[in-house]
């Protein structure tokens, strides 16, 4: 489990390292090199720490905690093939996590972060509508056996491509610099993370690499069924690779919008359940 | 039942409710748990604000009353979400679900700021609506399988549960957890407080992640 | 499928639904709504009252109290949203009961009368009597008091459903606590809605 | 752009409760155009009413100070379920022996009733609603004390 979840966090922050990389090449700038994340986490864990004047200091720490924490259970999950809908749970608490984080500083640019990831909780139910259209093809929601699932009948991602579909959607509406990265934008300086440093943060960016790891790793699980080693880590720098493009092309929405496109996308694959639930 | 969530690890009994853990009731639980206790040990954060066209900051503070009522809230709240995601009886988790919705505007009603009650109240009207569909949800459930307990349901000797009855469920929770309708909550977010306005969001995905396992099993 | 008995009633049930939220949708004053809703809490009690057994009766009373309370709280947040929640009410402005023993003694009577009623009803003819009590004298000063009286009575008849539940043999015991928790409940619930009905006019 | 337009309506809270009425109705209508739903026979707790009871409507079967037979869903769970039901304060019993509809169940007379089912078999549901009537208690008497 150790070196799982070491794997995970290295793993994690050369993807968003490479994610960063892709997307300043798209767009014909140098970029920093891949390994930038893991630096960016070691310069915060020996920097200075301390906690803000205004925060409300338990809630400001605990919730450091409670977003490794959360990732951490995930990764277990995965690793012993567990239920995806505790994934899933997870998933959504994640959101509680960003809320945490910014409303607890006191910082209004910590508080708006917040208030964006709140309103922009209709991004989670896709992947619900997702698992849900997974469970009605393969009888379970163990990924135990939904892999082997896939290894008899092929990969899901051609039996229900639009489960698939919502899936890449959400992993897309977590990654930086995304359409619906919201909670992000520019504007807020850095979103909900504004105010916590040194050490908090280097925390932040270690739950944040492994559930970046947890999150591609579960695509290809889910959609291509068993890999061998070497070919999931070709499979999931291909699915970054993908991600970052749309990344790198498109700019962000604004906050409504964004909300209101991630809802009907919901209701488009509500209607796809249904039509699934009818017809056999 | 043990495909879902996975299997229960330990039933305790209350006549004929009873109240089941497994590892996804588990893990929502201890979530609950641990905002819980975050929200009992935390002060209250100084929100700051900066006033438009002057270069004036200042920093809300939360007065003790009001910390003191807020807590109570999120606390009464934390148990609520703590029962929702646990209770193996339906129309135990509806009443749940309904303490959930009450103490969520319990929580941001307490700030004396006219933004954020007119949203709780809103809010309110909203989450007094959803116990109708709720209520009628677990009602159509009992009288077309004769059961409540969603280990009977789960084990597949009653009738199943008609998708009617599922959805009003479904459009119950949502109405007290506002899920979908974040973009108005937001509103409610102007209120300082951050452990105890936390607990609104925290509750509102925990119901929501319970009730999805539940229409799925029933 | 034949269409049994049930199914008729849902039937009637669901098509006063729609018609209440209809309305509820059209409606735009605040106030109004929250009269509407209440309205709307009646065919969802309907629904439960349609399952025709014991059960029904268990369930329509979690319903009832939960719609109600909710009523009760969203209520005073309206009060306190519109600003009018230090308008002056005028009690039972009636020199004779304000000055005389009378309202003293009928109190006296409701209250002992519902003590020995006990029970629920009991309760709710002690909470009468002491409700007159306030309204004739306008007394506000023990409403703290009576806060604290109402959360041990709750406390009370949670602890007796504990004992209901976790150590049946005792059930005698808890019959009489809860007999009691629900008599000192109901009383000092309806003391206090009786209370909270705007500053007195002074 | 149509999704503008959604969006504003969405981001107002006045339009929160429209909106759910209005998906309510929508499912309700749904449920009535998926009537009939088929009444389960095989219920939990059913109500037998002995019209001559002196106790009607609230005898639940068996003389007073006895167990009666309820069916639940898990029996072991509740030994004693059956005897609140049936327990009457000697004033109720003397008040039920001598009138006709006067006199119920457990130490409440007339009318009154502490539901055994409710009890003995579904406590938790009772503990919970209580709470919410306390919670709504706390939250009105909070705003109502404190200075406008």
């Amino acid at each position: 489990m150790i070196e799982a979840l070491f794997a995970a966090v290295l793993g994690g922050l050369l993807l968003l390292g490479l994610h960063r990389k892709v997307i300043a090449r798209v767009q014909q700038r140098p970029g920093p090199p891949v390994w930038q994340e893991v630096l960016h986490t070691l310069k915060f864990s020996f920097k200075s720490t301390w906690v803000p004047e205004t925060a409300s200091p338990g809630l400001f720490v605990g919730i450091v905690l409670v977003a490794i924490g959360i990732w951490t259970a995930a990764l277990a999950v995965v690793l012993a093939g567990g239920s995806i809908l505790i994934i899933f749970g997870v998933y959504m608490l994640h959101k509680i996590v960003e809320h945490g984080f910014g409303l607890s500083s006191g910082s209004p640019y910590g508080k708006f972060g917040a208030v964006r990831s709140v309103i922009s909780a209709a991004s989670e139910i896709p992947l619900f509508v997702s698992v849900a259209a997974i469970a009605v093809f393969t009888g379970s929601l163990a990924i135990s056996d939904i892999v082997a699932y896939q290894a008899v009948n092929g990969p899901l991602l051609i039996i229900a491509p639009p489960a698939a579909f919502a899936m890449y959607l959400v992993i897309l509406s977590k990654m930086p610099f995304s359409p619906f990265a919201i909670v992000e934008g520019k504007e807020l300086v850095s979103g909900y993370k504004t105010e916590h440093f040194g050490v908090w943060r280097a925390g932040l960016e270690v739950a944040n690499a492994i559930k970046t790891s947890v999150l591609l790793g579960l695509f290809l699980l889910l959609f291509l069924g068993p890999l061998s080693p070497f070919a999931f880590v070709v499979a999931i720098v291909i699915l970054l690779v993908s991600l970052s493009f749309v990344c790198a092309v498109t700019p962000m929405l604004a906050p409504f919008d964004s909300v209101t496109i991630q809802a009907l996308v919901t209701v488009v694959m509500l209607g796809y359940l249904v039509l699934l639930g009818v017809i056999p | 039942m043990s495909s879902l969530g996975g299997a229960p690890w330990y039933i305790l009994e209350f006549g004929d409710e009873l109240v089941y853990f497994t590892p996804y009731t588990t893990t929502l639980l201890i979530l609950a748990l641990v905002f819980t206790v975050l929200a009992l040990v935390s002060r209250p954060e100084r929100q700051v604000e900066a006033l438009f066209g002057t270069d004036a900051i200042y920093a809300k503070d939360t007065t003790v009353d009001q910390m003191r009522f807020r807590r109570f809230m999120a606390i009464a709240c934390g148990c609520a979400s703590m029962g929702a995601v646990v209770t193996g009886d339906l129309f135990n988790f509806t009443l749940f679900v309904a303490l959930v919705g009450i103490t969520n505007v319990g929580i941001v009603a307490a700030v004396k700021n006219r933004h954020v009650q007119n949203a709780a109240f809103q809010y309110g009207l909203v989450a007094l609506t959803a116990t109708v569909p709720l209520f009628a949800g677990a009602g159509i459930v009992a009288a077309t399988t004769g059961t409540l307990s969603i280990v009977a349901l789960a084990s597949g000797t009653v009738p199943q549960a008609p998708f009617f009855a599922r959805a009003l469920l479904c459009l119950g929770v949502v109405g007290e957890g506002m899920a979908p309708f974040y973009a108005a909550k937001a509103e409610m977010f102007r209120a300082p407080g951050a452990p105890y306005v936390i607990m609104c969001s925290l509750s509102s995905l925990l119901i929501f992640l319970r009730v999805a396992e539940v229409v799925m099993v029933i | 499928m034949i269409w049994q008995e049930y199914s008729v009633g849902l039937l009637v049930v669901l098509a006063c639904g729609i018609v209440a939220f209809v309305a509820l949708l059209l409606e735009w004053d605040d106030l109004h709504r929250l009269l509407l809703i209440d309205l709307v809490e009646i065919p969802s009690l309907g629904v439960i009252a349609l399952l025709g057994t014991d059960l029904a009766e268990a369930l329509i009373l979690p319903g009832l109290v939960v719609g109600i309370a909710e009523l009760l709280a969203l209520s005073q947040i309206y009060l306190h949203k519109e600003g009018i929640a230090d308008r002056k009410v005028s009690g039972l402005n009636i020199e004779v009961i304000s000055k005389a023993d009378a309202p003293v003694i009928i109190s006296v009577i409701l209250i002992v009368y519902g003590i020995v009623l006990s029970g629920f009803t009991g309760g709710g003819i002690a909470g009468l009597g002491i409700v007159f009590f306030f309204m004739a004298r306008g007394a506000k000063e023990h409403f703290s008091l009576l806060e604290m009286a109402s959360g041990v009575s709750w406390a009370l008849w949670i602890a007796a459903f504990f004992v209901f539940m976790v150590l049946p043999q005792y059930w005698f015991l808890a019959l009489m606590g809860a007999a009691i928790g629900i008599l000192l409940k109901v009383t000092v619930k309806m003391a206090l809605v009786g209370m909270m009905w705007g500053r007195p006019d002074e | 752009m149509i999704i503008r337009r959604i969006s504003d309506v969405l981001s107002n809270y006045e339009n929160i409760l429209p909106l759910f009425a209005g998906g309510c109705a929508i499912v309700f209508l749904i449920g009535v155009l998926l009537l009939p739903l088929p009444y389960y026979d095989d219920q939990l707790y059913p109500k037998t009413i002995d019209r001559n009871s002196s106790l009607d409507p609230y005898d639940r079967g068996g003389p007073p100070f006895t167990q009666v037979v309820i069916k639940s869903q898990y029996p072991e769970n509740s030994p004693t379920a059956g005897y609140v039901t049936t327990y009457l304060t000697p004033f109720s019993w003397f008040l039920a022996n001598t009138t006709h509809h006067l006199g119920t169940t457990i130490v409440a007379h007339p009318g009154g009733i502490i539901d055994e089912i409710l009890y003995n078999t579904r406590g938790l549901d009772t503990v919970v609603e209580p709470t919410i009537l306390f919670i709504a208690f706390a939250i009105a008497s909070f705003l109502f004390r404190r200075e406008p």
